[in-house]
């Protein structure tokens, strides 16, 4: 039932090799990011210092670039721990290679997510007003409030998904410190916390793994309901929606695969593991992107079907600038990134490859920020005393910090991936014990057997 | 690793000292030194001295926002007979002199930036004592400030005293 | 957030008869002044970024030539149901038990949902601290705070004005009255258009004007109870 | 209390049925130490794990706390609302619901670290890297001479390699 020492050394090889060796791609990549980091940290630095004025917001467009960016990074951290725990929960076994590549997205995208409604305040340095802390005012913050709901979900949700990434990655830090020597010895051994592999241990681990599931579902799904109640709670023409839950929730799943399939051909390309990331995972996940396309149109027709067909004058104005007014270029971008190129080539079983759903997952994640924005901001900008209709424009200052957090994003996971295996080798073996996949390592003739659909 | 903790250990003392001196600095009550040596003790408590009521010099305490600092002709008022062999004294005859107000230096106020808008008015008529808000002026030598008007210390008592804590008394 | 309860407090309301309104904006000036509101300067006004705690609505009517203008004076409406209060994190926004809808600057920590949440878009916010050309500043006044950056502000109803006439009737041991507080635009407005009191007080002329058949509340639908009450134009 | 044996097999059937002979023995305080799960291993031998139950506790702890820390707090500090309900029962809840998940699941790993003897001194006692090279190491407690002996004949017949003797 153990795999063959050949087998076995190979795959330690294979999945240990991005933490051995370090490619000029890698470097180059990380020095890129660092510098658009950097910039984003200028920019901020020079808002704090200027006051939020130096972007784009106004009368009445309070919110813009920041809440659009801190809805769509919330979003795509639906990729990781939601799926991850579906798929296990739901004991799909192709999802091995893939969870904590997923989780690591999860992680990495709330930290960054979280960025946004601190650094939009109009005192960044009072953010800690948010937070329940006994103080000598008597002061408390107002629980009645959906940032307020926000703060919790979050903060649940990333520890949640902070320990759910952790937990399974444990056994392999305990590989690493085995394999590694030196500070890094001492490093691993501190993270793996003594872990020796023992049957207990290993059934505790399970047992915790598979409970964590089951509770961070539904806090996955409630937290982007609460990001969407942020507009939903307030009165305003097209927020006030009693769908907008679901159809978040569903567009953040949609983003978050695309997310993923992003993030796992990059991992492929770049760390050679071909062999591991499979075209099966790519076509799977692909499958549902797919569906959440269909559905992602089919929530966005009923939502504007029911404004349209209600007529309500409010309403109506932002719906028109949407269909036909100043808005239409962004809302056909959508329409098309979203669901009329992603669709067919997901619909295509011979479209549906690798390079297919890269780039059907390219378009969703431009398509799904631009829905963010067309939320916020053609809402907040024709308001229903029209006196006060304005515009928006971004400045400089939020282009670069919104670049600068994409720069960051992938910056935090080149170097997970360069301390932590990016896929789960205990995990990885475990599937190839339990269900002898067909696998190009089993085949002795080397060629490689056409994966199980 | 046996150096890198002692050097840990000395960091975390070091900081240890600088946050506990920092911390008795600021709890140092507040005693500038003002252009003459005011004696509070010597004009409110001493036995032979003129022993005077609060509201005598600080006379718009109950009348208005402010309790106010005389003008020196109050001052003069007395001491153009009394002890005008005093160096500090002299010092007010010379100020009364140039008909210029001595620059006093607040002991007691807000932070601007707390929008708070205080009125001793309806403290006084609430038979609120001075000392309560300011200590034990009678016996101070040199006036400084001996208690803290934070936000928590003003609602408690407002709390006691079954006062209204909506924002809007203070803030606006 | 829908039920409220009884308070002997007065509950401040305003009433604006429309008829008499002819946009001449001195109310406008009356409340910058009063109440230290900062002038944003040409840049700023232009990118929408103008801090005013009441404002005159514009509004054309019929074709041209037969056009109408019509004026709105809209400020703050200290609704009874807010919509901007349950949405603020901290409290910074928050209904007193006279009536009013408060603001307060240094607890504001500047999410500006509250200005979202507003139908009314009578929010303003400080984007950058304001500089005030001297002597300008010599002529703030000393009972209300300059705003500093990066928080909400909006009409008080001119809550310094508020506490001062409240202030003098418990002077004078006695309930306030008509006359005891008016706000700066009441105080200026040279057609007399603009009411001020105690809407508890049935004897007091807000109370009464409420009661007129002209009496209208702006975007009433919504549910959030103004508590400026426009009295509608007679044809 | 004598130094435990560590037995080092390739093959992990073997070391499932070495250990089952142990246990047959007399042999009890035995650990299987791998790379990966074995399930079909004496992991069935093993107590039940009680994680499930400590995440509904700490869910229901988290309940309790999130409760006082929305309703209480908010009726102890007596926040001026002018005249609205202080306690808002449906906002309140999406609070209750998120800290006694964040409960639960802190719940879940405490006990999970507790219940797999992680993060205590002495946890890496009895180990060999050669776990991680795809072996499992069948770790015998002996409690005395005479049991070591037994354990030693039994593990000798096997293509273990014995480590500790």
């Amino acid at each position: 039932m153990q795999n063959d020492k050949a087998t076995n050394e190979k795959i330690n090889d294979d999945l240990l090799r991005p933490l051995r060796q370090t490619g000029w791609a890698w470097r180059v990549t990380v020095v890129v990011c660092a510098i658009f980091l950097l910039a984003a940290v200028a920019a901020f630095a020079y808002q704090l210092q200027r006051g939020i004025g130096v972007w784009g917001i106004n009368r009445p467009v309070f919110w813009a670039f920041d809440i659009t960016n801190f809805v769509f990074w919330i979003g795509i951290s639906h990729a990781g721990t939601l799926i991850s725990a579906i798929l296990r929960v739901t004991g799909a076994e192709w999802r091995r290679p893939i969870t904590r590549c997923a989780e690591a997205i999860t992680v990495f995208a709330l930290m960054i997510g979280g960025i946004f409604p601190i650094i939009h305040l109009g005192k960044p340095m009072l953010f800690y007003w948010l937070a329940p802390y006994p103080n000598e005012r008597g002061l408390w913050p107002n629980f009645r409030s959906p940032l307020m709901w926000d703060f919790f979900a979050i903060n649940a949700y990333f520890t949640g998904s902070l320990i759910y990434l952790y937990l399974p990655l444990i056994p392999d830090l305990a590989l690493v410190r085995d394999k590694a020597t030196g500070w890094r010895k001492t490093i691993y051994a501190k993270l793996s916390l003594g872990w020796r592999g023992t049957q207990r241990q290993w059934h505790a681990l399970e047992k915790a793994v598979q409970v964590m599931a089951v509770i961070i579902i539904p806090v996955a799904v409630s937290v982007h309901t609460i990001v969407s109640w942020d507009f939903a709670m307030a009165i305003q023409p097209m927020w006030h929606s009693t769908m907008f839950g679901p159809y978040f929730v569903a567009g953040a799943i949609f983003s978050g695969i695309a997310a993923l399939i992003l993030a796992m051909a990059v991992i492929r390309k770049v760390f050679h593991l071909e062999n591991y990331l499979q075209p099966i995972h790519f076509n799977n996940l692909g499958l549902l992107l797919l569906t959440l396309s269909l559905l992602w149109f089919y929530f966005t027709f009923a939502e504007y079907l029911t404004t349209w067909y209600g007529n309500e004058p409010h309403e109506k104005v932002v719906f028109q600038s949407k269909i036909s007014g100043a808005f239409a270029p962004l809302f056909w971008t959508m329409v098309v990134c979203c669901f009329v190129i992603p669709m067919p080539i997901l619909a295509i079983k011979k479209l549906r490859s690798i390079s297919g759903t890269v780039i059907a997952s390219l378009t969703v994640l431009v398509g799904m920020w631009l829905e963010r924005f067309l939320i916020i901001v053609p809402t907040l900008s024709q308001p229903r005393l029209t006196f006060n209709w304005g515009s928006y424009r971004p400045t400089i200052f939020e282009i670069t910090i919104a670049v600068g957090t994409v720069a960051y994003f992938i910056l935090l996971y080149a170097v997970f991936t360069k301390l932590f295996p990016i896929i789960a080798v205990w995990e990885y073996k475990e599937g190839l014990t339990v269900s002898p996949l067909p696998h190009p390592h089993h085949d002795p003739a080397g060629a490689t057997i056409a994966t199980a659909e | 690793m046996k150096r890198g903790l002692k050097i840990f250990l000395l960091v975390g003392v070091a900081i240890l000292i600088a946050v506990w001196l920092a911390w008795r600095a600021a709890s140092q009550p507040v005693a500038p030194d003002q252009p003459i040596a005011y004696n509070h003790w010597q004009h409110i408590s001493k036995p032979d001295g003129p022993q005077l009521d609060c509201d005598f010099c600080h006379e718009y305490a109950d009348k208005s926002a402010h309790a106010t600092i005389p003008n020196i002709t109050t001052c003069m008022g007395c001491h153009e007979a009394v002890k005008t062999d005093s160096p500090e004294v002299q010092k007010l005859a010379a100020y009364a002199q140039r008909q210029e107000q001595p620059k006093w230096v607040r002991v007691y106020f807000f932070d601007p930036e707390a929008d708070v808008f205080f009125s001793h008015k309806p403290h006084v008529k609430a038979n609120i004592a001075c000392t309560d808000c300011h200590g034990n002026v009678p016996q101070l030598q040199k006036m400084r400030r001996e208690v803290k008007h934070t936000m928590g210390w003003c609602i408690e008592c407002h709390r006691q005293r079954k006062v209204s804590i909506d924002c809007y008394v203070c803030h606006r | 957030m829908s039920e409220t309860t009884p308070t002997n407090k007065p509950q401040w309301a305003m009433v604006i008869d429309l008829d008499r309104c002819t946009g001449c904006e001195a109310c406008v000036v009356a409340c910058n002044v009063e109440n230290n509101v900062a002038t944003v300067g040409a840049e700023e006004a232009a990118k929408g970024r103008t801090i005013n705690w009441i404002r005159i609505e514009r509004y054309f009517e019929g074709e041209y030539p037969d056009v109408r203008v019509k004026f709105r004076p809209v400020m703050c409406q200290h609704c009874e149901e807010a919509p901007c209060e349950p949405v603020c994190p901290v409290y910074a926004t928050y209904h007193t038990d006279e009536g009013l809808n408060a603001q307060v600057y240094n607890r504001c920590v500047g999410t500006r949902y509250c200005a979202n949440n507003c139908p009314y878009t009578v929010r303003s916010f400080n984007f950058f601290d304001h500089v005030w050309d001297a002597p300008l500043q010599k002529a703030w006044n000393p009972e209300v705070s300059v705003r500093s950056r990066g928080v909400m502000e909006k009409c008080t109803f001119c809550v310094q004005r508020i506490k001062a006439g409240e202030a003098k009737a418990k002077d004078e041991n006695r309930d306030v009255k008509d006359g005891d507080v008016t706000p700066a635009c009441v105080q200026t407005c040279p057609t007399k258009a603009m009411y001020f009191g105690n809407i508890a007080d049935p004897t007091s002329e807000v109370a009464k004007l409420s009661k007129s058949s002209r009496a209208t509340k702006l975007l009433e639908d919504l549910g959030t109870k103004p508590k400026v009450i426009y009295l509608n134009e007679g044809e | 209390m004598t130094q435990p044996i560590l037995a080092i097999f390739a093959d992990s059937q073997e070391a499932v049925a070495t250990a089952r002979a142990l246990r047959r023995a007399g042999l009890t305080r035995l650990e299987l130490l791998s790379e990966e799960p074995l399930h079909a291993a004496i992991a069935d031998e093993e107590p039940k794990s009680r994680i499930g139950i400590f995440a509904v506790l700490g869910g229901v702890l988290g309940a309790g706390a999130a409760l006082w820390l929305t309703i209480g707090t908010a009726k102890g500090l007596a926040i001026n609302t002018g005249g609205m309900p202080v306690v808002s029962g449906w906002a309140y809840g999406i609070i209750v619901f998120e800290v006694t998940m964040l409960s639960a699941i802190i719940a879940a790993l405490a006990r999970m670290i507790w219940e797999a003897g992680l993060a205590r001194p002495g946890a890496m006692q009895h180990y060999d890297a050669a776990v991680t090279d795809n072996k499992i190491v069948l770790v015998v407690n002996c409690e005395d001479e005479q049991t070591r002996q037994t354990a030693e004949q039994l593990l000798a017949d096997t293509n273990a390699e014995m480590i500790g003797k």
